[in-house]
């Protein structure tokens, strides 16, 4: 029984993966609500560069993962509104292979700006062990207007976040660790919650295998929010409780 | 004896390791790095067991299957090759694919429908009406493509549509549950620093009585 | 080529595990288990690349005397040292025992209670009620922390009880909603691995 | 300074002192604070306590120095549940380190029941893979042909007529990791084995909707929740001890956050008062 619930899930999810597919490639715009985090990303760079101080990006060392991927896709962002107003961006990165893949995004968005000579690869910086500690030092080092901080973290947005708010910067925060959203939330201005960094990340991308899945996502999401509610309400009305108040055995 | 020795030295090791708290240096630094590589060493360890037991005696005994494992995973050092570093490639992508179709049958019965059916309750109580409203709620806030056409856009620009105020519960629902966590995780790591101390003060000085 | 060749391998072995699941054929069943078993084989063998790493890091650090390079001899001794006797003698020999009880234990475990005292601070310091968003954070988090421990009960008889209903009902709607959101996210991202629509993993271009 | 910023700016030392002097004073002074025995506790005690001697428990091992705080006093106040009642154990490192904590219960608590390795308890090896290795239990013996030494596990008496998972009485993970939900994701849908997740204290906000679903059965959770199994099983250990800290602790941090959201809020009485307008 449950096994053909979940082959009908599975065939409904990518039927919906493939149609989302399709609609993008054929350039048909599908709406995505914009996520609240994504526009104080632009507000805190505008604050920043009035500030003249720099923004910083950290991309933490917890897994080179679809978190890590989403990141990328805000850093692109980032790095273009960075360019756009001509403000200072440094990338922290913990593992290897997320610093090369920033170098690219980052010279990439200075490239679309039409500003590559502004691009400065020391900049982008990969911390091995220490992490936290290096991240300490550039914000007494540097003088931070705007502070990012996405992807897979774990014990280290603690220290991070709350060190960063004391350097007066505006913080944008997102994971899908639920452990570390505690701690962002409270100290940072906004945080991007869970599935959220994933739908920023389709949003700025518009990847066509991103939006697919994510209306595939969506058609699961409010299936189950309607067979709960519905499911819910009927049990409700044959309970016994409710039955005997109206008067039915 | 060799016990002796090992509590009188775990217990330097701690304070060691607390000198980061005052300013991280060179006795950290030292410390760190023993135990890094002691890690280190574990996982070639523990990896080689794996692969002798798993692999390489079966092996011997005539499973000539096993060489697909075993050519796969030597392939995942060919990254240490600039020119041979593409083949590493073929490990991960299978590495990555078995884990994929792994995930697929274990999370759509147990996380999706399972979890789903088990929110259907009555409304009769205010915890299933809570545990009920609170998960759809949840779901609501990471809705990302509106349903239908933007008629409701008026509405929802003040705030008012259903919509936003399921939205808003689910932010309510969920910093709620963010702040339970959070009270968790504070005792979890508080008790670190209390079993590091019960050591300190027990066995490595004994101040605490037996 | 170089990329095509891996991700059929990808969709192949992921496919036959997914279709053991669904059919019952007992050739699948035989393929499945084996795909299942291979991948714990492969993924022994990927328990010492990080190792290698870490021994190339810092031995390059040795020779070019870069700052804590000191430190990377020690690792290199324990790392070598544990690994010789470990495999030689097994990890239930005396010194490697030792080794794990007198030098990694406390170490790991003092690192990790260093968090004790970050949390501390940073809870004074991050913890301030902004909005009401920041409100019921704090205060859910306070009648939970008071109700986890003795002290709750002494303060207010009911505040254990408060605790109790907190987690029983409100977080586990909050995580509900986010585990069947994330079973969703999972099942995605896994489809757009198996159909080779999510690459980053193998490494450099996107 | 005013005092309502003198209250929000404490120094970070101040703090660590104060931490570790409430620590200390009911460490090397118990003062003997209530413990209150939650209903999940005593369901998980109560679950294994009513399995019939002789029956086999799959305890998981998922934590590491890191958090072993919490998860050693539990996995020795269970082990010696397990033992006193006669149930045969098996432990599986499911996390690196596993297979060394595993060796402590052998040198340490199995002797105290007379418990004899390969009999009445076995140690299983580490396996690489993480979530694929718990999936591949399905086909316990394909995974599993040697215990932690390397030995043979065929022809061990704890093994005779074991076909799998399908005969385990219950799945006792102590963890610090995510392995509880791959137990519920891959053995629990198959063979309906009841799963007592134990635990660091993060985890519960985790598994509480599996808990809910009955899903897993019931729980251990931290330091306090391996406290109050040291008392239901009458084994009195080092958790115990610990939980007055623990609440002098709680009561710390209760008291700073209190400190800077009272500071906070006459400070902002203070600037509407003095007509400052704060944009942040």
């Amino acid at each position: 029984m449950d096994k053909n619930l979940a082959l009908a899930f599975l065939a409904v999810f990518v039927a919906a993966c493939y149609y989302g597919m399709t609609r993008t490639s054929k350039g048909i715009h599908i709406p995505i609500r914009r996520v609240p985090g994504l526009d104080a990303i632009e507000e805190a760079i505008g604050r920043a560069t009035e500030m003249g101080r720099a923004s910083l990006f950290i991309i933490p060392s917890g897994g080179f993962d679809a978190q890590a991927f989403a990141a990328f896709d805000i850093l692109g962002y980032v790095a273009r509104q960075s360019a756009k107003y001509d403000t200072r961006i440094i990338v922290v990165n913990g593992l290897p292979e997320a610093h090369a893949i920033s170098q690219e995004v980052v010279r990439q968005a200075y490239l679309a700006e039409g500003r590559e000579d502004k691009y400065d690869p020391n900049d982008l910086l990969f911390l091995s062990g220490g992490f936290n500690a290096g991240v300490l030092g550039i914000y007494e080092r540097e003088k931070i207007g705007a502070n990012f901080l996405f992807g897979s973290f774990y014990f280290e947005s603690l220290t991070l976040a709350e060190a960063g708010s004391r350097t007066g910067a505006i913080q944008v925060a997102g994971t899908a660790n639920t452990h570390q959203l505690p701690f962002l939330v409270a100290a940072c201005d906004y945080t991007l919650i869970g599935e959220e960094i994933y739908a920023a990340g389709t949003y700025l991308s518009r990847n066509g295998a991103q939006i697919g899945s994510l209306i595939a996502q969506e058609i699961g999401k409010y299936v189950s929010i309607g067979v709960m509610l519905i499911g819910s309400l009927y049990l409700t009305m044959t309970s016994p409780a409710v039955r005997s108040l109206a008067g039915k055995p | 004896m060799a016990d002796k020795i090992g509590i009188y030295l775990s217990g330097f090791l701690i304070l060691a390791v607390y000198t980061y708290l005052f300013k991280p240096g060179k006795v950290y630094d030292y410390v760190e790095h023993v135990y890094v590589g002691f890690a280190a060493a574990q996982a070639i360890i523990l990896g080689w067991k794996n692969i002798r037991d798993a692999a390489i005696r079966p092996l011997q005994k005539g499973q000539w299957v096993l060489l697909i494992p075993i050519v796969l995973g030597l392939l995942l050092y060919a990254r240490f090759s600039k020119k041979m570093g593409y083949l590493a490639r073929l490990p991960m992508a299978f590495l990555m694919g078995v884990a994929a179709g792994v995930t697929i049958t274990g999370v759509i019965v147990a996380q999706f429908i399972t979890q789903v059916r088990a929110t259907m309750l009555p409304l009769i109580s205010l915890n299933n009406v809570v545990m009920v409203l609170g998960t759809a709620s949840t779901l609501a806030f990471f809705l990302f493509i509106p349903l239908g056409k933007q008629r409701g856009a008026g509405r929802e620009a003040n705030g008012f549509s259903p919509m936003t105020i399921m939205s808003n519960l689910g932010r309510a629902t969920m910093m709620a549950a963010f702040g339970s966590s959070y009270g968790f995780i504070v005792m979890s790591r508080l008790s670190y620093l209390v079993a590091r101390l019960q050591f300190l003060l027990g066995p490595w000085i004994h101040i605490i009585p037996r | 080529m170089r990329r095509t060749v891996p991700l059929l391998v990808g969709f192949i072995s992921g496919a036959i595990v997914v279709a053991k699941y669904f059919i019952a054929n007992k050739a699948l069943s035989t393929w499945g288990t084996n795909v299942i078993s291979w991948r714990n084989i492969v993924a022994a063998f990927a328990l010492g690349v990080g190792s290698i790493n870490l021994i190339q890091t810092h031995l390059r650090k040795m020779a070019r005397k870069e700052r804590g390079w000191d430190a990377s001899i020690l690792l290199l001794i324990s790392l070598v040292g544990f690994t010789v006797i470990g495999i030689a003698k097994g990890t239930t020999n005396p010194i490697y025992k030792w080794g794990f009880d007198y030098l990694y234990q406390p170490i790991y475990s003092a690192i990790s209670s260093l968090l004790a005292f970050m949390i501390t601070s940073a809870s004074y310091r991050a913890f301030k009620v902004k909005d009401w968003q920041s409100a019921v954070l704090t205060v859910t988090a306070v009648i939970v922390m008071l109700g986890a421990v003795g002290v709750g009960s002494l303060l207010y008889k009911g505040i254990p009880r408060w605790s109790q209903w907190i987690m029983d009902v409100v977080n586990t709607a909050g995580m509900r909603g986010i585990t069947i959101g994330g079973a969703l996210g999972a099942v995605a991202l896994s489809l757009r691995v198996l159909l080779g629509l999510e690459r980053g993993y193998l490494g450099g271009e996107r | 300074m005013p005092w309502y910023m003198r209250i929000q700016s404490i120094s970070k030392t101040a703090i660590w002192v104060a931490l570790v002097v409430a620590f200390a004073i009911p460490l090397i002074h118990p003062l003997g604070m209530p413990l209150n025995i939650t209903s999940a506790t005593t369901a998980a005690y109560n679950l294994i306590d009513s399995l019939p001697a002789g029956s086999i428990v799959f305890q998981s091992i998922g934590f590491n120095p890191a958090v072993d705080a919490e998860c050693w006093p539990q996995m020795v106040a269970i082990s010696r549940h397990f033992m006193s009642k006669n149930l045969k154990v098996i432990y599986y490192p499911y996390m690196q380190e596993g297979g060394m904590y595993a060796e402590r219960i052998k040198d340490s608590v199995a002797g105290d029941y007379g418990y004899e390795y390969g009999k009445d308890y076995v140690i299983l090896p580490f396996k690489a893979g993480g979530e694929t290795a718990i999936a591949g239990m399905k086909d316990f013996y394909t995974l599993f042909n040697t215990d932690v030494s390397g030995n043979s596990i065929k022809d061990m008496p704890i093994f005779q007529g074991f076909r799998g998972m399908q005969d385990v009485a219950a799945i006792v993970p102590v963890t610090g990791s995510d392995d509880p939900v791959y137990y519920v994701r891959y053995i629990e849908p198959v063979y309906h084995t009841p799963i007592v997740a134990c635990g660091t204290a993060p985890l519960l906000p985790v598994i509480g909707p599996f808990v809910a679903s009955k899903q897993i059965k019931s729980t251990v959770i931290g330091l306090s929740g391996a406290a109050e199994y040291e008392i239901l099983a009458k084994v009195p250990g080092s958790a115990t001890g610990a939980m007055d800290a623990q609440s002098m602790g709680h009561m710390l941090i209760v008291l700073l956050v209190a400190l800077g959201n009272i500071g906070l809020f006459f400070q902002k009485r203070a600037q509407k008062a003095a007509g400052v307008t704060s944009n942040g």
